[in-house]
């Protein structure tokens, strides 16, 4: 089981803030592979990756970063903040 | 005397500049940096941040620290808000305290450079025509690599 | 709004912030840089800066105007201290307001370069061990070079 | 008739902080060299030229330029503001 996190158009696009689910994914692209085979709107968020980052239990990562043990992966577009 | 806030709330740049020269013990040089929501000739209602609570905190707080060591601060603040904030209102401030102008600076830019690019905070521009997300941009990216 | 102010009497920084970028208008990025007299360990008792009245004016407004050209500023500020003042005590203090973070900090270290070597001030150290005039930097005049 | 007025440590070898002077000095460098034959104390004043700086009517100048038509002319260390 792991959270997972979405943020700004990230998150509208798939239209919640943070589901619980189940896999099997090795690493943030697998994860990111399975979340796109389930439906349209998951295709839609992930469909330029360049445009997505990925935290792993809230530090930056990247899409080749394993996630074993990883309790919390979060989604969202570059920053903008300052 | 390093200091962090991720606040809904305004803040006072003029209150929170003063105490922190005055925390900031005998440092000649304290540099702040005030950054506004634009008006942008009545373009902008009004502007909502976004961000990711637990990491906001921790990512801010590794870059002050990163700032304080490189540039032996005798003092750093940052204070950002999230929520709606109106054109004019401030958005954030940052402070840094160095024996001398330079390091106070180089500091100060710093802290901005990476919040700006490295700290999950998103804006979303609402105004007569909808809502936009603010798209970051290259140039931001590109000011970490001086550092 | 572009205020230059040379003084002997103390200023608060905080209100001195707030009413700048009250009336700075819609710029995102509003700078302020304190200087302060350093304590140094109770080497200095008291610091005296001596100014030519009339040139001081006259030098420290073209060193602003030309920082307003340069960087597109929508206000800037800069007050300067003359007579005695006591170690942790504000010498002088400038901001600046602009569109973007960038012209704000680099219109702000221009400022800070410019009046530390072609401003009319002379700083005096008095400590126990007698007075001494604060001798001028190479690094200061050479701070010159990249602008 | 001219205003010469001194500064910090010139002010303080010459014991004043302003005079004012009949010269036939055509630039600052002659002016100089009358001041220096003077007194002792402002050859102390200007033992190193190199450290002392110059305005002519409040603006910076050079120990080259001539102060045809100045009516102030100031010497002063490098200046140590900020």
């Amino acid at each position: 089981m792991i959270d997972v996190l979405y943020f700004a158009w990230v998150r509208e696009r798939i239209g919640l803030p943070k589901e619980r689910i189940t896999t099997s994914a090795v690493t943030v692209a697998d994860l990111v592979a399975e979340l796109v085979a389930r439906e349209e709107r998951y295709a839609a968020a992930f469909a330029d990756t360049r445009a997505v980052r990925v935290a792993l239990d809230q530090e930056l990562a990247d899409f080749s970063s394993p996630i074993a043990g990883v309790r919390e992966v979060a989604f969202f577009p570059p920053m903008t903040g300052g | 005397m390093h200091t962090v806030r991720i606040q809904d709330r305004p803040f006072s740049y003029g209150t929170e500049s003063d105490s922190f020269a005055a925390a900031a013990g005998p440092a000649g040089a304290v540099v702040t940096f005030l950054g506004r929501v634009r008006d942008d000739g009545g373009r902008l209602s009004v502007m909502e941040i976004e961000h990711y609570p637990g990491m906001t905190e921790r990512a801010v707080t590794a870059i002050l620290d990163e700032a304080v060591t490189r540039w032996d601060l005798t003092a750093g603040l940052v204070i950002h808000r999230h929520g709606r904030i109106a054109p004019g209102e401030a958005i954030m401030m940052v402070a840094t305290a160095a024996r001398h102008r330079a390091e106070a600076f180089a500091a100060a830019e710093f802290l901005m450079d990476y919040l700006k690019s490295r700290a999950p905070f998103w804006k979303k521009e609402f105004g007569p025509d909808g809502a936009e997300w603010v798209a970051a941009r290259d140039a931001d990216e590109q000011a970490l690599d001086r550092w």
